[in-house]
């Protein structure tokens, strides 16, 4: 039996036969074809590039996400959040009275394919603003482009720090003023997991990562903070499997020959889930004292067979229950009415980017691209994920958030609990980077 | 007289099989020799032997080089180098450039022949003197008519005149024809035996045959030698060689199989 | 040259045009099409670029391909050379040249220091890889290339010199030429589809030559029979090599524009599937015309942007070039070229004298 | 640096692991192996099948019968059924081609895109994994480290499909007929052998092998429509390590990469992944038969 609804239960009940990482859905897909053969014919009228239709028309907004592969639950999950701004926005006189509509694109995990995608959003479907990615080095190859296209880019998933790092302040810096983020960054949250390290019995530390910068930087700062806030922690196994790997064992096997105490993996999409179930396999759980999921709540569906195991700590950049606002209340009941789930954190960013762009856009009183983005520097702003404000850096100040994997019956899914949210702003962190020179990105 | 090609205790062994015994054959400019025998005979890997598509297991091949030299080792040489060294084949199974047009299968040999193999500046039909060469010998071969038809469209008997053509190309000193005549009608027959006599009499080059046709084996050749079990079994004018007991025996015996 | 000469030149390529469809008439209007695509919307520009260097790619592996009959599966090896070549210099050197030449015409000098870097670090590959892989023939050779092919992207996925950035890739930034109060974005899309067409045209005049020339004639009898040309005193292992480095070097080229294009030298390109896409547009276009690379690249490109119109069907575009793969091989080998042709012969009947033709024989009427 | 703590010993679970990637990569290869050797033809696909076995194993356990084995035998079959139709449809007619390798290889490449797409329509891009049946489904723990025992069930079919298809080769009039004609084909066809349904019986064969492998190695990985691409270069590399055609070849050449696969990630950091394709390159340069036995079985 394939898992494939909200009625699976805990994984860690493994009485299925299949379990599944993620099942393509469509929820949008007819509206998206819609939208998109109706671009193509504006396109063939407009003939040239620039500010996008006249004032009357909708209000059009390119996304680009992971939709197929590994990783396409993010790109599904942020479709929902999308989808699901979009009607609360257009059902309440949409923007200054204009329709939003939102084409959707596949980046793949491919830096070349997401810069044609945007490249296509940009010149062909003259789109007024952008948002979106998933993948840090997507997102690193991205952000050159964007000063270029000179049209503000919301990210909403992607995690690097170094896109919010001003170009010039580190080798690999690639921030300018027109890429901004609205969820927290890996520097954010890996300081919150060395503030979990902090308080856990460990000394050990190992961790297995994808093949990528995201992995790699995020062992990059976390060995920082702990060095930083003074953890006192050895760092000693690293495995960086390649993204998409379908066999794990070797690498898990080479973890625990290394018997470390703790394990931070910022593994994320199916990688996960498949890395999961293999190291169950191998007794990785009963072996290891304490597992870090850095991405783990992102791929926590419970549509999907929550893949990670309760006890175990696991961030997110966005929880469904804290902070207990009215805002937050009504965005993640209204949400599992619609949809039957949580929401998760990709779905919340990408609902938070359309109602940040409704903002922007009605306050500068237009879609002109540089009066959007003096609109998004420095804006004050609060949404499911409470009260935020755009740093100097264009990074949202967001918390760290991070708990326990706990699986709560009533939602028939994981959650964190109990949960701790630290404060994660620009003096924090750059005072638990200590000597190192990795960025703030804030 | 000279002796053009020369091999020495010739032998080639395929594991336990001897293909060629011994063979030691001195081949005169003056004469056209026919090299023939029984199937199985070791004709073929003769003449892979002699053109250095095989490693002789022992013994030795000897090819006198262009201009008249002194008889020159090329036992150990590559084919290509075999071929640059003045010998030149046919093949017995068409083997042309069936892609290309009727002269640029010329040219190709002739670009070969003049050592511009390499020149990827200036365009193939550039050298004049090179052109007017493939003209002369499309005249040669009566080609001239059909030098522009893609050969794959070329009849059997046109296709074997090609296959000549492109091995005369290079100005060998010996030419092997590996039967010429094979899967020819009669009249094809008729006009190719006469082509090889004409170009007999008109060129230097020295004319060596391996034939099944018994009727073209007389008709043009003043030496036959026959091979049997890779060994040589008789060597003298087609006369003294027809007449030859243990000739018609090997034949009949391999025949009646 | 004297002036009457080069009237002599003009008048008679004028009358070429007149005169039907000619060499002339095609060239002239393939120019035209080349001018006008730089006014043309923003994407459209850059799909045609990015036509224009898969093109080239497939140009240069057909030359191994078509003209001596050697499949390569590791061509994206020489794709990535350029384009990696080019990027570490961007990024490594590019400060250092700015000191030299002074900050305003840099990016312009970059680039070209770095496109013949990456031209070199591709010949320096091609001539190794290319010694040892003519060994193989046929299934093997296409192993060994795929081998070799994915041996560059293990290294550059696992990066021990620390050069290539792992599975990131290298960025890669153009910058601006500011001369004189004049500035132009190197990597902007009108000024980066002029480098490209100028780069692309003379690249493929590049090839051409060698095609027609006594190597690229020895190639194509290599093609239809590698023993015969031995037998005619042609060192075929040896001629197989030689073409492999100029294969290489011109997939090279492209390499280097597809790094500025994309904004980043991939490891992807050098995997096996990119490999196929010189394949795909070579099959499908017609291996065994000149033409046959480029028009494939332009079937190639162009019907997946038409498919990625419709969502719906974009994810499956893979599915539409597997089966047309399949039909062309099956069914008709000359590929696109060759049906172009069928047609033409049926419009304008068997007497016009081949004019599109990719052969030696098209150019004897320029020898006088 | 903590490089020297990273050096462990190789344990037993490192064996075993390496033997289980070994029996998969295995049961990808044999058949690959099987197909080059009597029909000449290298199939790119055959990954694809591999691919499209665990998928249809997973469909079947999950929709029709909860019973891994029944399903991988459904899974086996219908691979062999897509592959046999595959045969008789297209690569028959480029037999007689004069570039006949050359054309089969981008024809089945064709195919690699075909199945590939085909997969992703049906079942999506995401990807699906299944627990092992329920006979092996417990861990083991030996000396001090853990694993499912279905790792050692996979080993022990991998060795039971060896010395089946060894029997099945060496035993059966099939079997000889499948000699004969891959030793010699014209032969075979002038002695009265129905070549062209051999060769449809041998690819049908062939692809079972290639189903089967998928459908026994999906309880240990994670089953998406990328699996087919990865698996087939894989695949490449043993049999040409092992030798093309030889199928004692594909079992050495699979054991002696998936040992390498296990111990790579603990003993080389950098480099690991290369190692395969320059084993793969210094073989076909020094010898192209493959390291272990000439063609043959």
């Amino acid at each position: 039996m394939v898992t494939g609804n909200g009625e699976a239960g805990n994984k860690y009940n493994r009485n299925d036969d299949v379990k599944a990482g993620s099942e393509s859905r469509a929820p949008v897909g007819r509206r998206r074809f819609l939208q998109a053969a109706g671009a193509g014919t504006a396109v063939a009228l407009a003939g040239c590039s620039g500010g996008g239709g006249g004032d009357d028309g909708p209000v059009t907004l390119g996304a680009a996400y992971i939709l197929s592969g590994f990783a396409s639950l993010y790109g599904e999950e942020a479709e929902r959040g999308i989808e699901f701004a979009q009607s609360e926005i257009n059902d309440n006189g949409g923007i200054d009275g204009r329709e939003v509509e939102v084409l959707t694109r596949d980046t793949e995990a491919s830096g070349d394919t997401a810069i044609q995608q945007i490249r296509s959003l940009v010149q062909e479907d003259n789109v007024d603003g952008l948002f979106g990615l998933d993948s840090s080095g997507v997102a690193q190859a991205v952000a050159p482009q964007i000063s270029q296209l000179q049209i503000p880019f919301m990210i909403t998933h992607a995690a690097t720090p170094f896109v919010t790092s001003p170009q010039g302040e580190h080798e690999d810096s690639v921030g300018n003023e027109y890429v901004f983020r609205d969820s927290n960054s890996l520097a954010q949250d890996i300081y919150g997991a060395a503030r979990v390290a902090e308080e856990l019995d460990a000394t050990e530390w190992a961790t297995i990562g994808p093949d990528y910068a995201f992995g790699y930087e995020t062992w990059d700062y976390f060995q920082a903070y702990c060095d930083g806030l003074g953890v006192d922690a050895e760092f000693t196994a690293e495995q960086f499997p390649a993204l998409a790997t379908s066999d794990y064992t070797p690498f898990i096997s080479s973890i625990l020959d290394a018997d470390p105490d703790a394990v931070l993996t910022p593994l994320w999409g199916a990688d996960l889930t498949t890395f999961v179930g293999q190291a169950e396999d191998a007794g990785w759980f009963d072996q290891i004292d304490h597992t870090l999921f850095s991405v783990g709540m992102g791929t926590d569906l419970p549509s999907d067979g929550s893949p990670l195991p309760e006890g175990e700590y696991a961030s997110t950049r966005y929880d469904p229950f804290v902070p207990d606002t009215e805002t937050n209340n009504s965005f993640r009941e209204a949400y599992y009415e619609e949809y039957g789930t949580l929401p998760t954190y990709n779905a919340e960013g990408a609902y938070r980017a359309l109602h940040l762009y409704k903002e922007a856009i009605e306050s500068a009183g237009g879609t002109d691209p540089s009066a959007l983005v003096d609109e998004f520097t420095g804006m004050e702003h609060s949404g499911p994920v409470g009260e935020y404000q755009f740093s100097e850096t264009n990074q949202a100040t967001v918390a760290s958030i991070w708990g326990t994997v706990t699986y709560d019956d009533e939602w028939g899914s994981n959650v964190l609990d109990p949960v701790d949210r630290y404060d994660a702003g620009p003096d924090v962190l750059s005072e638990a980077l200590g000597d190192s020179d990795l960025p703030t990105g804030i | 007289m000279t002796t053009v090609l020369k091999t020495e205790d010739l032998r080639k062994r395929f594991g336990e099989l001897t293909a060629v015994d011994d063979v030691s054959i001195e081949i005169d400019d003056d004469k056209i020799t026919s090299i023939i025998g029984p199937n199985g005979a070791g004709k073929t890997t003769f003449y892979n032997l002699l053109t250095g598509v095989l490693q002789p297991t022992s013994g030795s091949i000897w090819l006198r080089s262009e201009g008249g030299g002194e008889l020159a080792d090329v036992t150990d040489a590559e084919p290509h180098e075999v071929a640059q060294a003045g010998l030149s084949r046919s093949y017995q199974i068409t083997n042309i450039f069936e892609g290309l047009t009727v002269r640029e299968n010329v040219r190709v040999a002739r670009i070969s022949h003049e050592g511009t193999r390499l020149d990827f500046r200036s365009r193939a039909t550039a050298d004049e003197s090179v052109e007017a060469d493939i003209e002369e010998l499309l005249d040669l071969t009566g080609l001239t008519d059909i030098a522009d038809t893609p050969c794959d469209t070329l009849s059997h008997g046109e296709k074997r005149t090609v296959e000549i053509a492109l091995a005369l190309a290079i100005e060998p000193n010996v030419f092997l024809l590996d039967e010429p005549t094979a899967g020819m009608n009669p009249t094809e027959v008729t006009e190719i035996v006469s082509l090889i006599r004409e170009l007999d009499a008109d060129l230097d080059a020295t004319f060596v045959v391996t034939e099944h046709n018994m009727d073209v084996v007389t008709d043009i050749s003043d030496r036959i030698v026959v091979l049997a079990e890779g060994a040589i079994l008789a060597d003298g004018s087609p006369e003294d060689v027809l007449t030859d007991e243990r000739v018609t025996e090997a034949y009949l015996g391999s025949d009646s199989v | 040259m004297s002036a009457t000469d080069t009237g002599g030149r003009v008048s008679r390529f004028g009358s070429a045009v007149a005169e039907g469809w000619t060499r002339e008439r095609f060239g002239l209007i393939g120019a035209l099409v080349l001018v006008l695509v730089a006014f043309a919307p923003p994407f459209q520009v850059y799909l045609f670029t990015d036509f224009l260097v898969v093109a080239l790619f497939a140009l240069g592996f057909n030359l191994l391909y078509g003209y001596t009959g050697l499949l390569s599966f590791g061509h994206g090896l020489f794709y990535a050379g350029g384009a990696y070549g080019i990027a570490i210099v961007l990024r490594d050197l590019g400060p250092v040249i700015a000191d030299v030449v002074g900050a305003g015409i840099s990016p312009l000098v970059t680039f070209l220091v770095g496109g013949v870097v990456g031209l070199v670090l591709v010949v320096a590959v091609a001539v190794p890889v290319g010694w040892l892989s003519v060994r193989l023939e046929e299934i093997y050779f296409a192993l060994i290339t795929l081998a070799f092919g994915m041996l560059g992207y293990s290294l550059i996925i696992q990066d021990p010199a620390g050069l290539t950035n792992g599975t990131d890739g290298v960025i890669v930034l153009l910058g601006t030429v500011d001369l004189g109060g004049v500035s132009l974005r190197v990597g902007g899309r009108r000024i980066y589809y002029a480098i490209s067409a100028v780069t692309v045209v003379a690249a493929t005049y590049g090839v051409w030559r060698v095609v027609n020339s006594p190597f690229g004639t020895v190639c194509k009898a290599i093609r239809e029979s590698p023993d015969r040309a031995v037998a005619l005193g042609i060192d075929v292992g040896h001629h197989r090599w030689m073409t492999f480095i100029v294969s290489a070097a011109v997939v090279g080229v492209a390499g280097v524009l597809r790094a500025g294009l994309a904004s980043v030298a991939s490891p992807g390109l050098t995997h096996w599937s990119t490999s196929a896409i010189a394949v795909i547009a070579t099959v499908i276009g017609g291996a065994t015309y000149f033409y046959g690379p480029i028009v494939g690249a332009f079937i190639f490109l162009y019907i997946r942007w038409a498919i990625s119109r419709f969502p719906a069907l974009e994810a499956y575009w893979e599915l539409f070039f597997g089966a047309l793969l399949i039909a062309v091989v099956l069914f008709f080998k000359q590929g696109a070229v060759g049906g172009l042709m069928l047609i033409r012969d049926r419009l304008v009947g068997d007497d016009a004298d081949e004019p599109s033709d990719d052969d030696a024989r098209t150019t004897d009427g320029d020898g006088s | 640096m903590s490089l020297s703590s990273l050096v462990p010993l190789i344990g037993i679970s490192d064996v075993v692991i390496g033997l289980s990637l070994g029996s998969r990569l295995f049961l990808i290869a044999v058949g690959l192996s099987l197909i080059f050797g009597v029909l000449g033809v290298l199939n790119f696909a055959h990954g694809g099948f591999y691919m499209l076995g665990a998928y249809v194993t997973l469909a079947v356990v999950s929709n029709v019968v909860d019973n891994f084995w029944v399903a991988a035998v459904v899974g086996a079959l219908a691979v062999g059924v897509v592959g046999a139709a595959i045969e008789f449809s297209a690569i028959r007619r480029l037999y007689e081609r004069a570039d006949s390798d050359l054309d089969q290889l981008i024809v089945t490449f064709g195919f690699v895109l075909v199945i590939h797409e085909t997969v992703r329509f049906v079942w999506g891009s995401g990807s699906y994994s299944i627990d092992p049946p329920d006979v092996f489904n417990f861990s083991v723990t030996f000396g001090g480290s853990t694993f499912n025992a279905y790792r050692l069930a996979l080993i022990g079919l991998a060795v039971a499909v060896l010395v089946g298809l060894w029997l099945f080769i060496t035993r059966t009039y099939f079997g000889s007929l499948v000699r004969g004609t891959s030793s010699d084909r014209e032969m075979a066809a002038m002695l009265g052998v129905d070549v062209p349904r051999l060769y449809t019986g041998v690819f049908f064969l062939g692809s079972v092998l290639a189903g089967l492998g998928g459908a026994l190695s999906a309880p240990l990985q994670s089953t998406s429509p990328a699996l087919g691409d990865q698996v087939i270069i894989d695949a490449f590399i043993v049999v040409v390590i092992g030798g093309l055609g030889s199928m004692s070849g594909a079992f050495v050449g699979a054991m002696l990469i998936g040992m390498m696969q296990s111990l790579g990630p603990q003993f080389i950091s950098a480099g690991s992944i290369a190692i395969p394709f320059l084993a793969m390159v210094i073989v076909l340069l020094i010898r192209p038969e493959g390291l272990f036995g000439g063609i043959g079985e």
